[in-house]
């Protein structure tokens, strides 16, 4: 069992590695479904079949389909890319790195004061969860479910075509036309 | 199930914590940063979810289904302002979002 | 009857009260006759208070009367109280008088003056705090009534406001008077905390029984009251707002200026008399700065033009020999000259008002001349009222209490011949400068047509006077010519006696001779120098003459000094001051919260990577204090 | 219950000014003055009925009290107390806020419904400090005074009105944090020795405390309440909030505000830290005396009229400083008379001042003068109120400075005599002020209208109550008496062992 968490790991870093580094977008979003899918597999080994099952279906399934669907109306195409490999020259990233490293050196240095292991066992199955949640973290569902409904209307709100002024506003118009 | 050390779990998450991070900041396209995003978030739903296994207690993943509802709504939120960015500026840069403020 | 004493003080207060609050719709004579009216039933009511105090004295020769108790705090109760005493008796009598006919004068003098409603609710309010003044039991209601005249005084002397130089003149005389006040507040501090009241009597006694003589403390508050009277009566050093108090109305300087409120001075040292007798230092003080101030503003007033200004140089004099009777105990010597000195100087002031406002406003009296034929009635009254004041012997009341005043320098154990010389200069000079005006104001030739004449009002109270100013003195005849001294005996029931070395008859007349001679040899130069003005003029010519007379006529240059020394830093440190110093350090602090900001709104670039940046550093910061610590 | 009517009124009397409907103005103002006058009568009825009716049985110097339980879980009461010294300022913040109204009659014309909310919150806010005796309450009413009196400079204030509010706002808001900071140390350490955790006054008051905290616990309360009292070197929000506030404003200002920070000196500052206000009181006199000579000084340098009053506060209001810290009673009964007489005169010259400059549209004295016969009636009430701000016995002032300077000269004085120099300072700038403006000649030719009908009759009322105080202090000195003497610290005795 174990041996399937250090593999899961090593796909889960390694796909990550891959997310952050692509310059064709679609690419990075496929890496980025490999990467969930490994953290799945860790819920899963770790106990938690329930939040595994949530991680495919909602982030890999839902978030990242939105993802696919935003890109697909940009529609970025080779230029795109011609842009991404300029943009990510070693200077543009050598800070950010130097930045993670440090933020990561002290990371480890607090993980490495951290002592116990996982219990094994049967870890937590969905009903114990769902107790939990409908039981002592009942508010917090009620804000959840007030976000979700937040988030729908505000990229409702957002996301439709509003009319401008001057050139953008003609353009517009003209978009409106053509869908007509 | 897994009976590997804490810190092991801990560090994957930190891990991918750090690559989250370093794409949020060296990606210049938005794209990519709500991208990285993502992956900080759900790094930090392993590390609460680990958590919660180590002491047996359902609290680390309801952590992580709040996590999971914040980021479906950040996502969904995040994903419409840039489109309708892009649909004025004809960009994904980041560096040219509100740069021209003072 | 003396139960009534409180309408005294009362009735001008009511006065001012109604005419405040119904003088904009009264007609003047209405006014005139409120204002008149209440200070005269005043001064009925104090000659009925008198009558019935000599011939009737109340238990231990004083009468007090507690109204309310005025501030009733922990362990301090100053009370409203009047008290009645042979002093305070001659002090409301005389001022109750002098007033009623200043007024009654006022009433026509100032006649079509479109303050003339204000004019007379000031005055009233004037006599009102002056009575408070006088008739206060305790030291705090003598100090309302003190600070009360004071801005009465400031009031009137700006009565014409619409000139900056009177405002000046009335800002002067108040701020200068109150350095003597602030003195005077803390000689309270001191007798209260020290001796447990401000009672004056139970004060005095409690000092006399407690405090040796000499003490420390006895000095401290007799320099303190001293500091007090100065500034009030206008003696040295702080003399210097009389003269420039002349620009108020003249019946205003003939009652605050010469009769009353600068009197309260004596009045005060006469009534704390005990601590001044546990001070003799402060006490031979107050008889030097007397001698002092009498031959300075004498010298000054030989030279002034301004007819005005000669009667306030002339005042100041007089009150330094009020003085220097306190100085050397002669206390009743004092309170004779001050009621002599209320007659006639008022005559004196009041003549010159007939005269300033027959010669349309004219001070300068190189602009008089000749106004004997022009204004008869007006001459006998100065000339009477000169005459009193140059102490010419036998006939005028002034020669009885100067005479009496430089007896007692001579005889007193205090006093010296030092302080009897000056005294005796000073008559020299006093009449000098007395007939110098006289001369030049009524003889010679005319030079303005006069024009409007005093009518019945004002020469009533001119004869009144000038009737006074010559028959007072009869009631303090010195024991050589016939013993006869009712004042003396009724005032030495509140005040302590003379103690003298005693003269012989002989010596005594001999004193009275000189002086007389000295008064008359004054009249005589006076006479002589008028003669023969080239001879002024020669001698004013002189290097040492001009300067002399420049000193003179700016009264010895105290002004100019003062304004060097005080005035002028004072204005220069709050100009230099007046954003106000201590801001300054909150400024700065605001404006290097201003410049971090400034700093700070760089990083506020709208740049979204770089706020991820910053916060990973704040991260990385906040862990690695966590690690570290 | 009556203790919560007095600060219902106001708040009854602001709700109903606020939702007054627009263009009725007339209704607002009347409403608002109907507040203060019945909160007024309430006031001056228990002010004449004090000594027979209300004397609580075992109450100490409490006239009447209201007690209900409001945070129980951490300590915190409802509980207000009336005594002598609250009772007596309730009754000036009523009187004031009634000649504030009075006077914002033709002043305010702008937003007048909410400019009456403003100052009836502010009135209510005032009256609960005066009442509140749990610290916690204390403390809320203190901040929600802050807030109106904010909107009154910054919206209705003069030109420079925002950086004047800007500045009221941080000097006050900073002390009460440290103020904040002192109350929960006091309410911790009370707690930890006694196991009781309460913000009770009463209970708070006998706190053992080491002689280093209780330095440092009465220094937050005494920083606190000595900027709002603004002494020298603390008082620099005090010349700008009085000149850019509008005339209410300044009036409430001057006359509430100033005595919110001495009330708390008096009622909380000296007695919960009796020991380390002792060996604090010279320096406390010396900022005192400091004030004093300091705002006299600078209220003669200035040209701006309603900046020369504003500074004649700070000179003012160094007697109450003096008056606390002196440790005698009679001291301390001289600075509350200080506070109510400054609380009538000071407003009275804002009202006037602020008529002035409304009428001739400047508050430079430059251009001033010879008004005396323009407007007799406002050149009288504007001598009197200068004569009594220069201390002339006969008026509250002297009264009040007078009890004060004699208990300091007790303790020390060479400072009375020091102090007592501001006769002469203070006289100058009065005199100055008043000649200015009324006398001299009438260089630029002003034709004003003199006071109008409500404005006289707010400066009779107003010199009324001051020649009242001035010639029968008796009626504030007696109900205040006792309430002074239990309060007042044994100051006295720690300094004098020290001699």
């Amino acid at each position: 069992m174990n041996t399937v968490f250090y593999i899961s790991a090593a796909v889960a870093i390694l796909s990550t590695a891959m997310v952050i580094s692509r310059l064709n977008a679609i690419h990075a979003l496929l890496y980025m479904i490999v990467s969930l899918l490994a953290v799945a597999m860790i819920f899963f080994v770790m106990g938690a079949p329930f939040i595994a099952a949530l991680e495919v279906i909602v982030y890999a399934g839902a978030i990242m389909v939105l993802f696919v669907f935003a890109m697909m109306m940009l529609n970025l195409g080779q230029e795109a890319v011609e842009r991404e490999r300029n943009w990510l020259s070693p200077a543009s990233w050598a800070g950010p790195v130097t930045l993670v490293a440090v933020l990561f050196a002290e990371f480890i240095w607090i993980v490495s004061r951290t002592g116990g292991s996982l219990p094994g066992g049967g870890g937590l199955g969905p009903k114990q969860v769902g107790i939990a949640l409908l039981g002592q973290y009942l508010v917090g569902v009620e804000l959840a479910s007030m976000l979700l409904l937040a988030g729908l209307v505000g990229a409702y709100h957002i996301g439709r075509r509003m009319p401008r002024t001057g050139e953008e506003n003609e353009a517009s118009r003209a978009g409106i036309s053509i869908k007509q | 199930m897994i009976t590997v050390p804490i810190e092991h779990v801990i560090l994957m998450a930190a891990i991918l914590f750090s690559l989250g991070l370093t794409g949020v900041l060296a990606r210049r396209n938005v794209l990519f940063i709500l991208l990285s995003i993502e992956v900080m978030l759900n790094a930090a739903g392993i590390a609460f979810v680990a958590a919660g296994a180590r002491w047996a207690q359902a609290d680390g993943q309801i952590m992580f289904l709040f996590i999971l509802t914040m980021a479906a709504a950040e996502v969904a939120v995040g994903l419409a302002i840039i489109l309708q960015y892009y649909r004025h500026t004809g960009t994904l840069d980041v560096d040219a979002m509100g740069g021209g403020r003072r | 009857m003396l139960s009534l004493l409180w309408l005294i003080p009362l009735l001008p207060l009511a006065g001012f009260l109604s005419i405040v609050l119904g003088g904009g719709r009264m007609r003047g004579s209405m006014v005139a006759l409120i204002a008149v009216g209440v200070v005269g039933l005043s001064a009925a009511m104090a000659a009925a208070v008198a009558i019935r105090f000599i011939y009737l004295p109340p238990a231990g020769n004083s009468f007090t009367q507690t109204l309310w108790t005025w501030i009733p705090a922990t362990g301090f109760m100053p009370e409203i109280s009047l008290r009645l005493d042979a002093l305070s008796l001659v002090m409301v009598t005389v001022i109750t008088f002098v007033a009623f006919l200043i007024l009654l004068y006022s009433a026509e003098f100032m006649g079509g003056d479109e303050g003339y409603a204000r004019f007379f609710a000031w005055m009233d309010l004037f006599v009102a705090s002056m009575l408070v003044l006088v008739l206060a039991d305790n030291f705090l209601l003598l100090y309302l009534g003190w600070e009360g005249v004071g801005m009465c005084s400031f009031l009137l002397i700006g009565f014409w406001y619409r000139d900056s130089a009177n405002a000046r003149a009335a800002r002067k005389a108040f701020i200068v008077t109150r350095i003597g006040d602030a003195a005077f507040v803390v000689a309270l501090f001191l007798i209260f905390t020290h001796l447990g009241t401000l009672t004056i009597q139970e004060a005095a006694a409690r000092a006399s029984r407690e405090w040796p003589v000499g003490s420390g403390l006895a000095v401290a508050a007799a320099a303190l009251m001293l500091a007090a009277a100065v500034g009030k009566s206008a003696q040295l050093p702080l003399q210097t707002w009389l003269p420039d108090a002349m620009a108020g109305p003249t019946p205003v300087s003939a009652l605050i200026h010469a009769a009353t409120m600068v009197t309260a001075g004596v009045y005060l040292i006469a009534r704390a008399n005990a601590f001044f007798t546990l001070a003799p230092f402060v006490q031979w003080l107050v008889a030097v700065i007397g001698a002092v101030t009498l031959l300075l503003a004498a010298f000054a007033a030989l030279v002034q033009c301004d007819i005005k200004r000669v009667l306030a140089y002339s005042t100041m004099s007089q009150v330094g020999y009020m003085f220097l009777a306190l100085g050397v105990g002669a206390w009743s010597a004092a309170i004779f000259h001050f009621m002599v000195h209320a007659f006639f100087k008022s005559l004196l002031f009041l003549g010159a008002g007939a005269v300033i406002m027959a010669l349309h406003e004219e001070h300068d009296i190189f602009a008089m001349g000749g106004l004997r034929r022009a204004l008869p009635g007006t001459f006998w009254a100065f000339l009477i009222g000169a005459a009193s004041l140059a102490a010419l012997p036998v006939v005028t009341a002034g020669f009885y209490s100067k005479d009496l005043i430089l007896l007692c320098d001579w005889t007193s154990k205090s006093g010296s011949v030092w302080l009897w010389a000056a005294g005796l200069a000073g008559a020299f000079l006093t009449a000098m400068y007395a007939f110098r005006l006289v001369f030049i104001v009524f003889f010679g030739e005319l030079r303005t047509k006069p024009g409007r004449k005093p009518g019945f009002r004002m020469g009533a109270a001119l004869a009144v006077l000038a009737f006074f100013s010559l028959s007072a003195g009869f009631i303090q005849i010195p024991p050589d010519i016939v013993n006869f001294s009712p004042l003396s005996e009724l005032l030495e029931t509140s005040l302590p006696r003379l103690s003298a070395v005693s003269v012989g008859t002989q010596t005594e007349a001999l004193l009275q001779a000189v002086a007389g001679l000295a008064g008359l040899a004054g009249i005589f130069f006076a006479w002589f120098f008028f003669r023969h003005p080239a001879l002024v003029e020669r001698l004013v010519l002189t290097p040492l003459g001009s300067a002399f007379r420049r000193l003179w006529l700016e009264g010895w240059c105290f002004d100019r000094a003062y304004d060097a020394l005080f005035v002028r830093p004072y204005i220069r440190l709050a100009e230099i001051n007046k954003d106000d110093c201590i801001d300054l350090l909150n400024r700065t602090l605001a404006r290097a919260c201003e410049s971090m900001h400034y700093l700070l709104i760089g990083t506020q670039n709208g740049r979204v990577r770089q706020y991820a940046a910053a916060v990973t550093l704040g991260a990385i910061v906040i862990i690695a204090l966590m690690v570290l610590l | 219950m009556i203790l919560v009517w007095l600060i219902a009124v106001p708040c009854i009397g602001a709700l109903l000014a606020g939702i007054s409907p627009r263009g009725r103005e007339l209704r607002c103002r009347g409403v608002t003055i109907a507040a203060f006058a019945i909160n007024l009568a309430l006031t001056l009825a228990l002010w004449i009925m004090h000594p027979a009716v209300l004397r609580l049985a075992g109450g100490g110097a409490w006239f009447a009290e209201f007690d209900r339980a409001w945070i129980p879980s951490l300590g915190i009461r409802f509980h207000l107390a009336l005594d002598g010294l609250s009772l007596v300022l309730i009754a000036l913040t009523n009187f004031l806020g009634l000649m504030a109204a009075a006077a914002s009659w033709r002043d305010i014309t702008e937003k007048v419904r909410f400019f009456h909310v403003n100052l009836l919150w502010m009135a209510a806010a005032v009256i609960g400090v005066f009442l509140a005796v749990d610290l916690f309450l204390f403390y809320s009413f203190w901040e929600l005074m802050l807030v109106p009196l904010y909107f009154l400079i910054g919206i209705w204030g003069h030109e420079q009105r925002l950086y004047a509010a800007f500045k009221f706002f941080i000097f006050t808001q900073a002390s009460s944090l440290l103020m904040l900071l002192s109350l929960l140390g006091l309410y911790f350490i009370h707690g930890r020795a006694t196991g009781v955790y309460t913000f009770d006054y009463g209970a708070l008051m006998g706190t053992a405390l080491s002689p280093g905290t209780g330095m440092w616990l009465m220094l937050g309360f005494f920083v606190a309440f000595v900027i709002k009292l603004a002494a020298v070197p603390l008082h620099n929000w005090l010349p700008d909030a009085h000149t850019q506030a509008p005339t209410a404003g300044s009036v409430i200002l001057a006359g509430l505000v100033l005595k919110v920070g001495a009330y708390g000196l008096i009622r909380f500052a000296v007695p919960l830290f009796p020991a380390a206000s002792a060996q604090f009181a010279p320096v406390a006199m010396g900022m005192g005396v400091a004030s004093i000579l300091y705002g006299a000084i600078l209220a003669f340098a200035q040209t701006d009229i309603k900046r020369l009053v504003a500074y004649t506060s700070v000179s003012h209001m160094g007697f109450v400083l003096l008056g606390v810290y002196a440790g005698s009673t009679v001291a301390l009964q001289g600075a509350v008379m200080v506070m109510l007489a400054h609380g009538i005169s000071t407003s009275a010259l804002f009202i006037l001042v602020g008529a002035l400059s409304e009428r001739i549209g400047t508050r430079e004295m430059g251009r001033m003068g010879g008004l005396w016969a323009a407007a007799p009636r406002m050149s009288g009430s504007l001598l009197v109120f200068a004569l009594a701000s220069l201390g002339l016995p006969g008026f509250g002032n002297f009264v009040g400075e007078f009890l004060v300077l004699l208990g300091v000269f007790r303790m020390s004085a060479p400072l009375a005599a020091v102090a007592a120099v501001s006769l002469i300072t203070a006289a100058i700038y009065s005199l100055w002020m008043f000649q200015r403006a009324c006398h001299g000649p009438n260089s630029e030719g002003w034709v004003i209208p003199d006071l109008s009908g409500i404005e006289a009759a707010i400066m009779a009322g107003m010199i009324s109550v001051t020649v009242w105080l001035g010639i029968y202090p008796g009626a504030v000195l007696n109900v205040t008496r006792e309430a002074l003497e239990s309060l007042r610290p044994d100051i006295t005795s720690a300094v004098s062992s020290k001699r």
